[in-house]
């Protein structure tokens, strides 16, 4: 009766006390709860030759003894993977305004169509004759996705954003390897997400960065003193993560055109413009887009997202491949584009997550996407207008999806920073904004309410947060939220710590 | 017609208005220049409801085939049909684990960042490695990392490759490659098992092997060892989870980094994803680490918590120069790992490891029984092997498939003008039967007649 | 943005402080979070000619507006009931040991056979032709619970136990008119559950209850005393509600048939016996069976369950019909008995969860069925000796699948009674036991940890009893448990209240 | 072989006989008397994996045809083809709703309460009457419930029952009146409607009437109220809850129990069950409302709380004094029915009923168009009508069967002798779109040649 370390009896799996409905005590691993001998599995019965593991293989590879894993009953598997999504915040639970996260209500259709076995148990190698429907639904999101980018084709390889500006990088080094030039400097915005530099490092790229001007738009004087033929090309995100729309973004386009660079979209922030201007008009040709952002495909507690990239016309040689493509004999199948920089994912991207997006845009059509951006601005600004006098406003003009404040003022006056406001807020029944993001603004709140966030929730939600500040200010201090959160399964977690002692294993725990 | 999943009534956003002092929605895009602005609107299908949509992609899932009874698989390749039950589904589709974000507010994450930690501690042990990263792409992003790892470890980016390695990956390899430059020198495979003998001598990197391989075989790992002592690499070994249950981890065979596909863990076929990478190391590379990675801490009252950790070796802290560029990863896969490991436990996993062994084993000699079909590696096999047909792999298979067969992946890209190219890879797993097997041999003869 | 009531604004759906890994506000109804003109329905196109209401249908029917029915979005709908499970203990979450209910863990392979299409939808009404899956799976249960039960055949209509026990009163009822007798009492011990006298008044016949002797069983000699031609039959629960197996049976029902009586066996404590000894054989004629119980079908928060009736080869031809029949000509068809007394149920019963039984008794087989049954009895005693100390045991011998503890003594010393138990255990982690039933011990805890929970979970649970009893008796007063529950999302509910103003509705609510 | 799902080892079953100084599980069953002891095991198939049945479950899954693209849906009966959408079997599915028992520890089972509490509130106003209670087994098991409350509140046990009730529902309350000995006095139907003249005098205890009837019909009832009030009866509604979007409610036609079949409300066809019986009266008959009844309460802060209550009506507080035997209901149907009604709303619920009464009303004209094919009544419908074919009806369903439609349900127990006996009852929801009419009645035209 004793759990896998063989020194303390195994934890009881019946015990609730972990579910913020009973109680707040930490849940056993499930290794604590694991019993010698004790299993769950079962399998097809086969017929098959009962073979030893010493007949089929050479001995000296056979391991001792089984990988080691918790043994435990369905019934506590049951119960201890229930219980942690009891310990857990999620959109289904209440509101997300995570800036730069775009966390919308997940329809609950699109799950059902991933999971459908027509498509859910197709094997990714199985022969074109056996898939035609799955290339259907790639074709046509490429399809919808160059129409909402105004672009002339798309990768659906790249299985998140990250993933997506690397394969953009590559597109853009391609390019310009296939004119003979050789370019060594990428340009950003230092409001851009971090992912942005590392994906221009890991392309091989020197990042340059350009600052902001005073109305939160890429300083388009820094940014023409910046070019030269040494430079690749330009990352924006448009609007970028101060929710900003780039006014000059005519001139950028322009400017980083002339010395023949190339212009990068970061499509985390599609939302905000959806139908109402599109990055290939803009002058951009290079986009990718977080399916899981903009279209709604759930965030998985982290993943899996998608981040397909649609290019020109000028770039659509380099796609990656195979691509699936209408054949001129009518159906699908794949090809190969004649120069691609190749595969980048072992086989057709995230496809399920695809298959989600595909649903999402056949619900909505254009009108129902320009509804969506729409609202989410209106939201946005809703937001920010609201707030005005708890908080102080980054850069003061009509906002796209999401708003930055800061609490900057209010940390002067009380010593309340934003992680304070942060959890606080979760106390007051909401996830916190992103804090902290974008660097270029201090003591950043970063709200992104989305459009599927009505009046009545974004006006508790503002109400909560008027209400962080003006008790700090009534106090004059932060004691309030200090403390916080109070409410949740685990008070205020220590981060340093985690890092000073690293114990990112069971096995690496300390008795 | 009102976007589907918008809350506002015309009443509310005419309020809203109101108190911004608009007068429309349009004034909210007034700062998007007008020369950009789009004038038709979206050239998009009409939107549906979700009856109709429902119908459309009943209507499409009705163009593919499935695996199962009407389609017996045999593929593998780094995709795998397994068995999953009900249990694993129902727990990794609750809606908590779904629709979170990155647990960025551990006070209300717990439920993620604990699965995350669990799924952790379990991909050490399979690997036989300390540190295990949260997951990646799949396995050809792991195995991209790996090297990227070794490269920054060694400071050297001559990378030996084995030709055994998924030929699917080494390509996405190279396509990253072309970044930061890597040299990639192919080690070449004599009867399906890696010649390490080809690339004494000079320094490298990373050495990269399958184990098994693409082909199903077994390679010699202690000749992989030697050659990353002698050269100074970093020994990168791309696994399949599944071995695991039956055949030494990779860290007790030398391995400095495992890099696998988790698919076999409980991921659905998928057409090809969302599947997982799964990544470990030795805790000397810690913080070269990609991706995520949760630790244990405190909360301010003592309490056992878990939070993301290491977080200086990621892109939003440190940009540019971050160990990886990864963000997003695979997380809600990585539970859906955890589950499944959790539900088979060490016999359950032998018992998968060992059925898929049997099954091929048995099918190997049925289908070698075939006329005209030979062996194409004579290396021993753990659960996949490649045949050499008297037709093409890819027109058995088109014939297979129409006699209720997904009769396995031809062997070609990555295999261009060796004695490999044209072959059938066949896998098997726990879930083939006898009668599966002997149908899929008597058809097989049928179809190569 | 005002809710249904026009007079407060509408609640925001977005806030999760009713979530109680937030906060622990009350959950606003689905009503106040309705806004006028909000919706979440869409449907077929069905290129129908849009008749209107008054073209369609008699003007004087119709009603001037539509029902009134919240108005929500599907993100609030989401939210709301999402929160709401969070409110709800369950099996999920851990160990449930109501006596009596048989809280086994319910498998997730039974629930996803029955969310497939191909059984979940199927019309009833369909013809035989397109149902041949279900009839062959009906069949096969009905075979499969009179093998268990030791009966001829069973309809699986009653769609729960107390139906199944209706069902069987008037099979009784049949029975005797078919020799031409009129019986007009029915035998209940005083233990019995009280859906078993209910069902006796509403079978139209009259209760007499005996009494229970001090091994915890029928009193025979009482039961002969009220023994005469007037008896229709005896409804007994073997084991009782005291866990306790009937060690007279044979003689009980040696008696009840000598009078020309029925043995009625409420199956709901069949657990128990599985593959040990069946109803048949100790001489019962109608056995009703608790597939919610013993079969794991899930409770669904208090249905659906279903109860199908077995009975002995003299009652076949009475049994209600249609039912599905093997057909001679191979195949499976329906059938009406020749003397049936009628249909029970508006179709077939609750055939979703027959076919969540069928699975289950698949998945076991004969061995599997005896091993449940063997390890619900070693929990049982394991617990009742466990707790020995703590507690008083109504009847002190080895019991079956539950046991019945009292808090008398613990009452008597400290004024701690089981409804403060049973609070208190809850702040320690799990849902209580059974109390105050069977009526006939006094602070009556009645403890049934099923098969399911493991050795650690009962230890566990034990130690958490035994902490109640002892930081009472310790403090010599019930003052530690009085306050509870302290952690869950509402305190001690006042139940008395809630039947002195009686709001059954959200119209009912002033204000 | 060990149950799969009982978790002890065989070392901790050891260890806990030990405890009970048993030697073996045998001796737990000592008290069972030895002459009627089990001696072989029970003759049971055998234990099949979790795979195994699986695989069964698809083969006689196969064997059944599910309504949908290939068998198009005109049967009705009580049993309708609606819209479902995702969200709904989404939330319904939650497990906390699956796996608790009925909510008697009320402090940990404030989500079920609330929701039926909310539930009881939607039904309230769907029939128009002040109470609802929590649901109980299906519709004919509501007509019976409300018959023993009219007979109970009136103190007379004669039964005036419209031959337009669903017959199924007038069979189960004929089987169950044999246990308190209601009289039931049939009224009979002219064209489709009650005649309910033909029960004047003589004083009752319930008029029972179906609005609309099993055929469709709507019946006059103002007259069915007078009947009531002339023999002092509490009037019994059967109604279909998706009519309450368009048509007036029972209560407001002056009702004073109503009862229904919740299937339409969000669950699907289910071969017939599990399906939630609709059950609301009015207030003064509250204390003889059968089965379970939330209410609201505080909690011992003043938090607003929901509990079960008037627990003494129930069954395990008053025995054989109790107004109901009932005890499990359908508390998952209810709260399925809740989330589809809040999905619904107002509106949506009127577009269903609107949406099915015009698929009726374009299906009826097309049928009728088909030679031979007659109406068998002539009163206004709402969605569903008989019609009289030149084949017998269970001919044609089966015929049309083969061609992918379920034709309907065909009218013969209930019925016997009548001109109604033979025909084919057709009914419509929502979901039937031109295409799917005119395609059936292309196919009945074939059919009935
Ligand atoms: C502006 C921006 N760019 C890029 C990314 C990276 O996308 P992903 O997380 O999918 O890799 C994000 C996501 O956080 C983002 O907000
Ligand atoms: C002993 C006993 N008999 C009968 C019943 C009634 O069964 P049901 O609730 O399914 O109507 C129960 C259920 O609580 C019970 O425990």
């Amino acid at each position: 009766m004793t759990s896998e370390t063989e020194t303390t009896p195994a934890a009881p799996g019946g015990r609730a006390l972990s579910a913020p409905l009973m109680g707040h005590e930490a849940e056993p691993t499930l290794f604590d709860l694991s019993v010698s001998g004790r299993s769950a599995a079962s399998f097809r019965t086969t017929e098959l030759p009962a073979w030893s593991a010493e007949e089929l293989l050479p001995a000296e590879l056979l391991a001792g003894e089984a990988a080691r894993l918790p043994e435990v009953s369905e019934r506590d598997l049951v119960a201890h993977f229930t219980r942690l999504t009891h310990r857990q915040y999620s959109v289904d639970l209440g509101a997300y305004p995570l800036g730069s996260c775009t966390m919308k209500y997940n329809p609950k259709v699109c799950d059902e169509a991933a999971s459908a076995r027509h498509f859910a148990a197709v094997h990714p190698a199985a022969p074109a004759s056996c898939t035609q429907g799955w290339l259907e639904v790639l074709v046509e999101l490429e399809e919808m996705l160059c129409a909402i980018t105004g672009m002339s084709a798309a990768t659906l390889q790249p299985a998140a954003g990250a993933a997506g500006e690397l394969t953009g990088l590559l597109l853009m080094r391609r390019y310009h390897e296939e004119r003979g030039e050789e370019r060594h400097r990428v340009i950003i915005p230092d409001s851009a997400h971090g992912t942005n530099p590392a994906s221009v490092t890991l392309g091989g790229y020197e990042v340059t960065t350009v600052g902001t001007n005073e109305r939160g738009g890429v300083d388009l004087e820094g940014l023409r003193a910046a070019l030269d033929t040494d430079v690749a090309g330009i990352m924006l995100t448009n609007p970028n993560t101060l929710g900003l729309f780039e006014e000059d973004i005519v001139e950028i386009a322009a400017a980083v055109h002339e010395v023949g660079g190339l212009l990068y979209y970061d499509g985390a922030n599609l939302n905000a413009i959806l139908g109402v201007v599109r990055p290939g008009d803009m002058g951009f040709d290079i986009v990718h887009l977080n399916l899981h952002k903009t279209f709604a495909t759930p965030h998985g507690g982290g993943g899996p997202g998608a981040g397909p990239v649609a290019v020109s016309e000028r770039l659509v040689e380099y796609l990656p491949g195979p691509r699936p493509v209408r054949l001129p004999e009518g159906g699908f199948g794949w090809a190969r584009p004649s120069r691609s920089i190749g595969r980048l994912h072992s086989w057709h991207g995230n496809a399920l997550v695809l298959l989600r997006a595909w649903t999402y845009l056949r619900l909505h059509g254009a009108d129902g996407l320009r509804q969506v951006a729409e609202i989410a601005v209106l939201n946005a600004n809703w937001m920010k207008e609201r707030l005005r006098e708890s908080y102080d406003i980054a850069y003061d003009r009509t906002v796209m999806h999401e708003c930055v404040l800061s609490a900057k003022s209010l940390d002067d006056e009380t010593g309340l920073r934003a992680l304070d406001v942060a959890k606080r807020l979760l106390e007051l029944g909401f996830h916190s904004p992103t804090v902290y993001f974008p660097l270029i603004v201090k003591e950043a709140l970063m709200i992104e309410p989305t459009e599927t966030e009505s009046p009545q929730t974004l006006a508790a939600l503002a109400e909560a947060l008027e209400l962080i500040a003006s008790e700090a200010r009534a106090a004059g201090s932060s004691e309030s939220a200090r403390g916080a959160p109070r409410t949740t399964p685990v008070r205020r977690v220590d981060e340093a710590r985690a890092a000073r002692h690293l114990v990112a294993t069971y096995d690496q725990r300390s008795g | 017609m009102r976007a589907p999943f918008v809350p506002h009534t015309e009443a509310e956003v005419a309020e809203m208005l109101t108190f911004l002092g608009l007068a429309s929605l349009d004034e909210l895009f007034a700062t998007v220049p007008a020369a950009v602005r789009l004038a038709g609107g979206l050239s998009l299908p009409d939107h549906m409801s979700e009856a109709d949509v429902t119908d459309r992609l009943f209507e499409l899932g009705e163009r593919n085939k499935p695996v199962g009874r009407s389609l017996v698989c045999f593929a593998g390749a780094g995709a795998y049909d397994h068995e999953v039950p009900a249990v694993v589904r129902s727990l990794a589709s609750r809606s908590e684990f779904v629709t979170a974000y990155t647990p960025y507010q551990p006070e209300v994450s717990q439920g993620v960042l604990q699965a995350i930690f669990e799924y952790q501690t379990m991909v050490a042990r399979l690997s036989g490695l300390e540190i295990a990263n949260g997951s990646l792409y799949d396995g050809a992003a792991s195995l991209m990392e790996g090297v990227n790892l070794a490269v920054a470890a060694t400071g050297n980016s001559r990378v030996l490759l084995s030709a055994g390695v998924n030929p699917r990956w080494r390509e996405v390899l190279a396509t990253f490659s072309h970044g930061p430059g890597h040299e990639i020198v192919e080690l070449p495979l004599v009867q399906g098992r890696t010649d390490f003998s080809a690339a004494a001598g000079e320094p490298a990197g990373a050495v990269v092997v399958g184990f098994p391989n693409f082909l199903g075989c077994l390679d010699d790992m202690a000749g992989a060892r030697q050659l990353a002592d002698a050269t100074g690499a970093r020994l990168v070994v791309c696994y399949d989870p599944v071995a695991s249950g039956l055949l030494k981890s990779p860290g007790s065979l030398g391995a400095d980094v495992a890099v696998g596909e988790g698919q076999p863990l409980g991921v659905a076929l998928s057409f090809g994803g969302p599947y997982l990478g799964l990544f470990s190391c030795r805790s000397r590379d810690v913080r070269r680490l990609p991706g995520r990675l949760v630790g244990e801490t405190l909360d301010s009252e003592g309490t056992l918590s878990y939070v993301t950790t290491l977080r200086a070796r990621e892109q939003d802290i440190r940009r540019e120069k971050a160990s990886s560029n990864v963000c997003t990863n695979q997380t809600l896969m990585a539970v859906t790992a955890a589950i499944q490991l959790g539900w088979l436990g060490p016999a359950g996993l032998r018992e998968v490891a060992l059925g898929s062994a049997r099954a091929a084993r048995y099918a190997r000699e049925a289908l070698l029984g075939i006329e005209g079909v030979e062996a194409a590696t004579e290396a021993a096999t753990f659960r996949e092997f490649a045949l050499r047909l008297p037709v093409e792999a890819e027109v058995a298979i088109e014939r297979l498939a129409e006699e209720g067969y997904l009769a396995g992946v031809s062997v070609r890209e990555g295999y261009e003008g060796t004695d490999l190219e044209g072959t059938l890879l066949v896998a098997t797993t726990e879930r083939r039967t006898r009668q599966e097997i002997d149908g899929f041999a008597a058809s097989l003869e049928k179809a190569v007649r």
